[in-house]
């Protein structure tokens, strides 16, 4: 099968105006993906699906990941000369900086007929707030379509195109995205025996507040 | 029988009462004898202690044996709520919803880890910390999944509380006491959680008392 | 008012054990004044009737369970009592004592009324049935007719059950029993004909007597050994389990489809009168298959009449009710629309022929020799088996056992 | 044989007639589950029914969703081996295998030739039992009285047997380590597993007298709930379910994970794919199953069950993704995983194959009755553990 | 013909109604109370602390409370305490005990993974199932005296293992001693002879 790069090049031919990205997968099993632009994602899709030599048939599996912003530091060797008329020193520079937040979902593709895959397709969104459209790919794969439901419910992504968007394993009336790495999830501690970390810090909340109380078994 | 109430009895009067008692006890003894015999549990399953308590109802263990493999599917006729499984909060309120509709006098098995407290599943945001939070639960039976053996033996359990009721009295079970409807509130879905997440009535956690771990 | 003959007269010549029903009776109406002997007689056939079979109910409770359990490996229920015995006992303490609930939303007179009609026209039915050489309770011409047209009615108790429940579950389940009691009272009532045509009489006792005697003392007269009385026995019978929704046919209470179909929104003792109702039809219906068509009370051959008729009629009514239990122990449940083409297409056509081969059996009735014998009995069978095997072509057009590839 | 033409995934007929209509009348509504003697658990369908035939069917999911994914974020990489145990309750080995081998990928790590055929034996033993006991529950659903799934729930107890005896519990074995296998097997075992894999076929063959040729079962299921190929393989089904529209599409041939090309079996696949075929590839891959393992039994080499780089504890490996799958006994069960470098992963994702099977129930059950719906559900085989997670 | 598969059917059940009655293979049912089962070594239900001397459970527990069951447990149902001042072990070093050791039954998965995980093979698994109860709070809640069973215990539900982890443990032991001992004669070789004082327990 051909690589991800094969692939985009033959991608970039057909559709000249769209943004495709090769992500690096720098782990061991080295499958790379391609990122595609949301306007033309479904249209790339398609042809991924119906292109004679590739003709992924089946998508396999759909999955939302949350990247909230995180902050990295860049180190930079910056030559500063020196102000005393020295010969310029190197110093490092430390950069601060956000990564954008943004969701994705990965879309894991397969052909039955000529068993080859996967090959690993991307959509990112704008952000996590209010730019969360992307366009869903169930009108291409049947399979997505709860899957796409899925990810909506958990990550809140919005598949624009979907036939019938709705949370699928939360109740209707839920307001949150579980999934979000920064979800809070409601406070029942209330009675917590072995409670740990984090968990003991909120269950904590509901002990009486008696300062180290002698342990009654010792 | 309220003794203390009565203090000026003759003797005759006692005795009177004293057979009324017997009489009482007999009635009381097969009335407890035939419901600990033929408890008729609901043909209802959650997750994977629901394969366990399938599994009790099968061949190499046959809770039949006890007069209870008549699992009926609709809880109008069971007098058994074997909570077999995670409960999450989606669930919740059909599982007390269920409980409402069977018939007193009713009992309530939470069977494994998920149904006493959620279980290893606790920490989830749409799992429900325990049944107990919303119904009554009469027997515990740890373990995860509790082996079809430990299922009969929480039966067995069941069967001997359920002997050891008496008919009046101020220790009478809750459906011979007269001012219990026996319906519970049906939590509702709210925005991020069940509301009200918990029934106080029911849920009565002890205080926890804990020295400082830091 | 002269006492009415409650049940035939007494057989002098008949043995200890065979008159002691009737002993114990004429005992007991004799305590009352001789005004009262016939109102007598007539509540003791009921309170008997109703105890004897409320019994056997709880028995047959008990039995099916223990056979289902042996039929899967288990021993079923065994520690109520000596063996299990008392288990019904426990079960009926415990329905009594069950909270009685009305579903607010449902119609309070039917959903009351209900199972009352429907265990009482269940038991009307056991008026009828002749248990013994001379136990019949009510000695009526019409026998047959009277006891189809009560079984019949406990369809529309089913019906009213689930309409007045007013539960979806329940609506199905009363629309699915009318169905099939539209689609399975006619070739129950076909399978019938026959019989009171060759009989020449309605009447249960006539039937019976007429299916007395042996050949050589050990081959019965049974309608069943007679090809179109085989025929219209299994007839007969299919058409019992559908009429007594019993699996394969248990499709108004659909446990796996409709909850518990009718019986849904009925608890405690209720429930138990339904239950109690469907064990009487199926005894019923079982009680009447063994006068029909296996002999009544008729011992299978001339040495064995020194057992009582009746301990007759209830062994072959309780091998009935086995087969009924083994059945449902294997069978799994036909859809409403396949229950209704397997009535309409073959049931009703099968027993419309089949009055044809009775009356060609009962026309060449008169043919002796071995050859003509031979003759009569080569062209009943191919009456029954050929239809059969057509009409049954015909029905399973389409399904049948396939075979399957492997992938490369 | 697959269309790859048409422009748009097919979908359900959009055309469904309004609940009230004046010439039809009302159409019935009826919420089947959550709780339901036949929804296999939690499972909930709206349907709506003109008389007893489906005009609509939702399913509703999230009934049994346990947050699965959010504790497996939550957890270290081995803490959520005993939570794939309880994904799909019936057959913890196979998901066990399968987030394994997603760890392995993600990790570099090589079982040995011994474990690989230890996974392979409880691999295709839990095909049996899950196999069987789904036709115990179809045959349930189809209205028999408990008999198949009390034969089928017989030969399991000698299964879990087995599974217990080795790792010490009867259905949350968490057996499965990264790099190989907790427990080795001891020749008692194996033994005791070779009787029961030769007395296998016997059991099947009783099961198949009491079901396979019988009229009732034959008329209940053929026909009913037929999909096409086409329609399956793009609504990503996998397993039996695929297999019964004649797709001979198997993991365990395609991907050749594991030592399955050692082995030698067939793939069966099925014509119509209606409920029959589906029931019987179920059948037959049990009969290859039993081939597999008597082959597995007989060849089983000496050697050590784990990878000598793999260490319990600790395992953080190297920032990246991989998705891993096998070939379980519902169709493929995928574990999506991407680390970042830290001992717990930061995605953990399932690939659950029930769920992804349930995406063409409507169109299976539209046109049928109530009572067809019932079994087309029972022969998709759902767990719901592993469709809400 | 028609009714020929549901006949087969039909004999199959007779067959298995008839062989209940004289086959075992085709009548299985353990009767539960009565006939306890036969549970394979492997078998695990709950764990449960290892003591090495049945008598004094509390004085020769093995658990050094280092907390790694505490941290890998994954559905995180035991907590532990450290206790304050220590006490010998077997081999005779000072370790800390636990103060406080709670495994929340209601909680636990049992998946055994506290048991691989510990380097001091202090917590194994249990068998006890028979154990429903009507005590939602303090039933469930096991504490370090309940959950302390004597080795005794170990070996007659778990031989084999059992039998593995004392030889393990006595070769540990005894590596130890030698270390020690060598330790001891390097020491003496050295100019002033001091014996390391033996442990002594704390009162």
């Amino acid at each position: 099968m051909e690589t991800a790069e094969q692939i985009r090049d033959r991608l970039l031919a057909r559709f000249p105006g769209a943004e495709i990205t090769v992500v690096t997968n720098p782990g061991l099993s080295a499958q790379h993906s391609l990122l595609l632009g949301s306007p033309h994602a479904r249209a790339i899709a398609q042809f991924l699906r119906d292109d004679p030599t590739l003709r992924l048939d089946q998508c396999s599996n759909v999955t939302g990941v949350d990247w909230p912003e995180k902050e990295i530091i860049d180190t930079v060797k910056v030559t500063v000369p020196d102000p005393a008329g020295g010969p310029p020193k190197v110093i490092e520079q430390k950069n601060k900086r956000l990564t954008p937040a943004y969701l994705e979902v990965v879309y894991h593709l397969y052909s039955i007929a000529l068993r080859h895959g996967p090959v690993v397709i991307r959509t990112r969104t704008g952000n996590r707030s209010d730019q969360v459209d992307v366009p869903s790919l169930t009108p291409v794969w049947r399979s997505c379509e709860f899957q796409e439901r899925e990810v909506f419910d958990l990550f809140g992504v919005s598949f624009s195109g979907h036939p019938d968007l709705r949370r699928i394993l939360m109740w209707d009336g839920f307001k949150d995205y579980p999934m979000r790495k920064d979800y809070v999830d409601p406070d029942d501690y209330e009675w917590e025996p072995t409670p740990h970390d984090e968990v003991l810090a909120r269950a904590k909340v509901h002990y009486p507040a008696t300062p180290a109380a002698p342990e009654p078994k010792a | 029988m309220p003794e203390d109430a009565a203090p000026a009895l003759t003797t005759a009067e006692r005795d009177e009462l004293r057979r009324q008692g017997i009489l009482l006890t007999s009635i009381s003894e097969l009335y407890n004898w035939g419901r600990s015999n033929s408890v008729w549990p609901l043909n209802f399953g959650l997750a994977c202690c629901a394969i366990e308590m399938i599994a009790a109802s099968m061949a190499r263990f046959d809770i039949a044996r006890f007069g209870s493999e008549v699992f009926r599917p609709s809880p109008r006729q069971a007098d058994l709520l074997i909570v077999s499984g995670t409960v999450t909060k989606k669930m919740a309120p059909q599982v007390v919803r269920l409980w409402n509709q069977m018939p007193e006098p009713k009992y309530c098995i939470a069977m494994g880890a998920c149904a006493i407290s959620g279980g290893p599943f606790k920490q989830g945001y749409n799992v429900l910390k325990g049944i107990d939070r919303f119904i009554p639960v009469d027997i515990y039976i740890p373990g995860c999944p509790p082996r079809p053996e430990a299922l009969l033996h929480g039966l067995v359990e069941l069967q001997k509380k359920i002997r050891g009721e008496k008919l009046s009295g101020p220790g009478a079970p809750r459906h011979l006491q007269p001012d219990n409807d026996c319906t519970y509130p049906v939590p509702e879905f709210g925005e991020h959680d069940l509301e009200p997440p918990r029934n106080p009535a029911v849920w009565q956690p002890p205080i926890l008392t804990r020295p400082d771990k830091a | 008012m002269p006492p009415a003959p409650i049940f035939a007269t007494l057989d002098p010549d008949r043995a200890f054990l065979e008159r002691a029903p009737l002993l114990v009776r004429d005992f007991v109406t004799g305590l009352f004044p001789p005004s009262l002997q016939w109102l007598a007689g007539n509540l003791l056939a009921v309170v008997v009737i109703v105890l004897f079979f409320a019994s056997l109910f709880a028995l047959l409770t008990l039995a099916e369970r223990k056979i289902l359990g042996r039929i899967q490996n288990r021993p079923g229920p065994n520690r109520t009592g000596p063996a299990g015995l008392l288990q019904p006992l426990a079960d009926a303490v415990k329905t009594l004592v069950k909270e009685d609930i009305v579903p607010r939303a449902a119609d309070q007179v039917l959903h009351f009324l209900a199972p009352v009609v429907l265990v009482s026209l269940a038991l009307m039915a056991f008026a009828v049935l002749p248990y013994g050489r001379h136990l019949v309770p009510v000695e009526l011409d019409a026998a047959v007719l009277y006891f189809f047209a009560a079984g019949a009615a406990t369809e529309l108790a089913v019906f009213m059950a689930g309409w007045a429940s007013r539960n979806k579950y329940s609506l199905l389940a009363a629309m699915r029993a009318l169905a099939q009691l539209i689609s399975y009272e006619l070739p129950l009532l076909l399978s019938v004909v026959p019989v009171v045509m060759l009989a020449g009489t309605l009447s249960t006792t006539g039937i019976v007597a007429a299916q007395a005697g042996w050949t050589y003392g050990v081959i019965p007269h049974w309608h069943v050994l007679t090809p179109w009385g085989a025929a219209g026995f299994l007839l007969f019978f299919v058409s019992a389990l559908a009429e007594s929704n019993r699996s394969p046919f248990d499709l108004p209470e659909a446990e796996s489809e409709l909850i518990a179909g009718h019986l849904t929104e009925y608890s405690g003792f209720k429930y138990a009168l339904f239950f109690m109702a469907e064990y009487f039809g199926m005894t019923a219906l079982c009680g009447m298959g063994v006068t029909l068509f296996l002999g009544g009370w008729q011992a299978p051959c001339a040495f064995l009449e020194f057992i009582p008729s009746y301990a007759w009629f209830f062994a072959k009514l309780l091998l009935l009710l086995g087969v009924f239990m083994w059945i449902r122990g294997t069978l799994p449940r036909l859809r409403i629309d396949q229950l209704t083409r397997f009535a309409w297409k073959f049931l009703v056509p099968l027993a419309l022929i089949n009055l044809g081969t009775a009356a060609f059996w009962q026309l060449s009735a008169g043919w002796s020799g071995p050859a003509l014998q031979l003759a009569r009995w080569l062209v009943a069978l191919a009456l029954v088996a050929g239809p059969f095997t057509l009409l049954g072509r015909r029905l399973s057009a389409g399904v049948a056992p396939r075979t399957y590839r492997y992938a490369a | 044989m697959l269309a790859s033409g048409s422009a748009a995934a097919p979908f359900s007929s959009a055309s469904v007639r309004p609940v009230h209509d004046e010439f039809h009348g009302d159409l019935l509504e009826v919420s089947m589950g959550p709780h339901h003697p036949s929804t296999h658990g939690v499972f909930r369908m709206m349907v709506t029914l003109d008389g007893e035939t489906i005009v609509r069917l939702k399913p509703v999911f999230g009934y049994l969703h346990r947050n699965h994914e959010k504790l497996g974020e939550n957890t270290t990489y081995l803490g959520s081996m005993p939570y794939t145990d309880r994904l799909d309750y019936l057959c913890s080995m196979t998901n066990n295998w399968a987030y394994a081998l997603a760890v392995e990928k993600l990790a570099g790590l090589v079982p040995p030739e011994r474990a690989e055929y230890i996974r392979i034996i409880l691999a295709e033993l839990t095909r049996l039992i899950n196999h069987s006991g789904l036709i115990g529950f179809l045959m349930q659903d189809t209205g028999c009285s408990g008999t198949p799934l009390m034969y089928a729930f017989r030969e399991r107890e000698k299964v879990l047997d087995l599974f217990e005896a080795l790792s010490g519990s009867r259905m949350m074995c968490n057996y499965q380590r990264f790099g190989g296998c907790r427990v080795d097997l001891t020749p008692a075992w194996v033994d005791s597993a070779r009787r029961l894999v030769d007395a296998f076929p016997r059991f099947l063959d009783e099961f198949e007298a009491l079901l396979t040729g019988n009229e009732i079962f034959m008329a209940r299921t053929q026909g009913v709930g037929r999909l096409s190929p086409e329609l399956a393989v793009n609504a990503g089904l996998t397993g039996p379910v695929l297999r019964a529209t004649g797709v001979g599409h198997d993991l365990r041939k395609v991907d050749a994970y594991g030592l399955y090309p050692r082995f030698d079996f067939r793939v069966p696949i099925g014509a119509h794919g209606d409920t029959y075929d589906r029931y019987m590839i179920r059948v037959l891959e049990m009969r290859e199953s039993v081939q597999i393992l008597q082959q597995a039994l007989r060849d089983l080499p000496a050697g050590p069950i784990m990878d000598p780089k793999a260490k319990l504890r600790g395992l953080r490996p190297k920032a990246g993704e991989a998705y891993g799958r096998i070939e379980g006994a519902k169709g493929e069960i995928g574990f999506f995983l991407i680390s970042d470098g830290s001992p717990n992963p930061y995605r953990y994702r399932i690939r659950p194959p029930s769920f992804i099977n349930l995406t063409v129930l409507e169109d299976l059950c539209l046109g049928h009755t109530v009572a067809d719906a019932v079994i087309i559900l029972g022969s998709i085989d759902i767990v719901l553990g592993e469709v809400d997670r | 013909m028609l009714g020929s598969g549901i006949i087969k059917g039909l004999a199959v059940t007779a067959k298995n109604l008839a062989g209940s009655f004289h086959d075992p293979a085709r009548y299985v049912t353990q009767e539960f109370p009565e006939v306890q089962p036969q549970l394979p070594e492997n078998s695990r239900n709950f764990p449960f602390l290892v003591a090495d001397d049945g008598a004094d459970p509390m004085g020769t527990l093995r658990c050094v409370a280092c907390q790694i069951c505490e941290k890998e447990c994954p559905p995180q149902c035991i907590y532990i305490e450290k206790s304050k001042d220590k006490k010998p072990d077997a081999a005779g070093k000072l370790q800390l005990y636990p103060a406080v050791f709670a495994i929340d039954t209601s909680v636990c998965m049992s998946c055994q993974i506290c048991v691989e995980v510990c380097p001091f093979d202090a917590i194994k698994m249990d068998q006890v199932f028979a154990i429903a109860t009507t005590d939602r709070f303090n039933g469930l809640l096991l504490n370090r005296e309940q959950l302390a069973k004597s080795n005794q215990y170990y070996h007659s539900i778990h031989p084999t293992e059992a039998t593995e982890v004392d030889a393990r443990l006595a070769a540990e032991r005894k590596a130890a001693e030698e270390k020690a001992r060598a330790a001891a004669a390097a020491k003496a070789a050295a100019p002033k002879p001091a014996a390391p004082p033996p442990p002594q327990p704390p009162a």
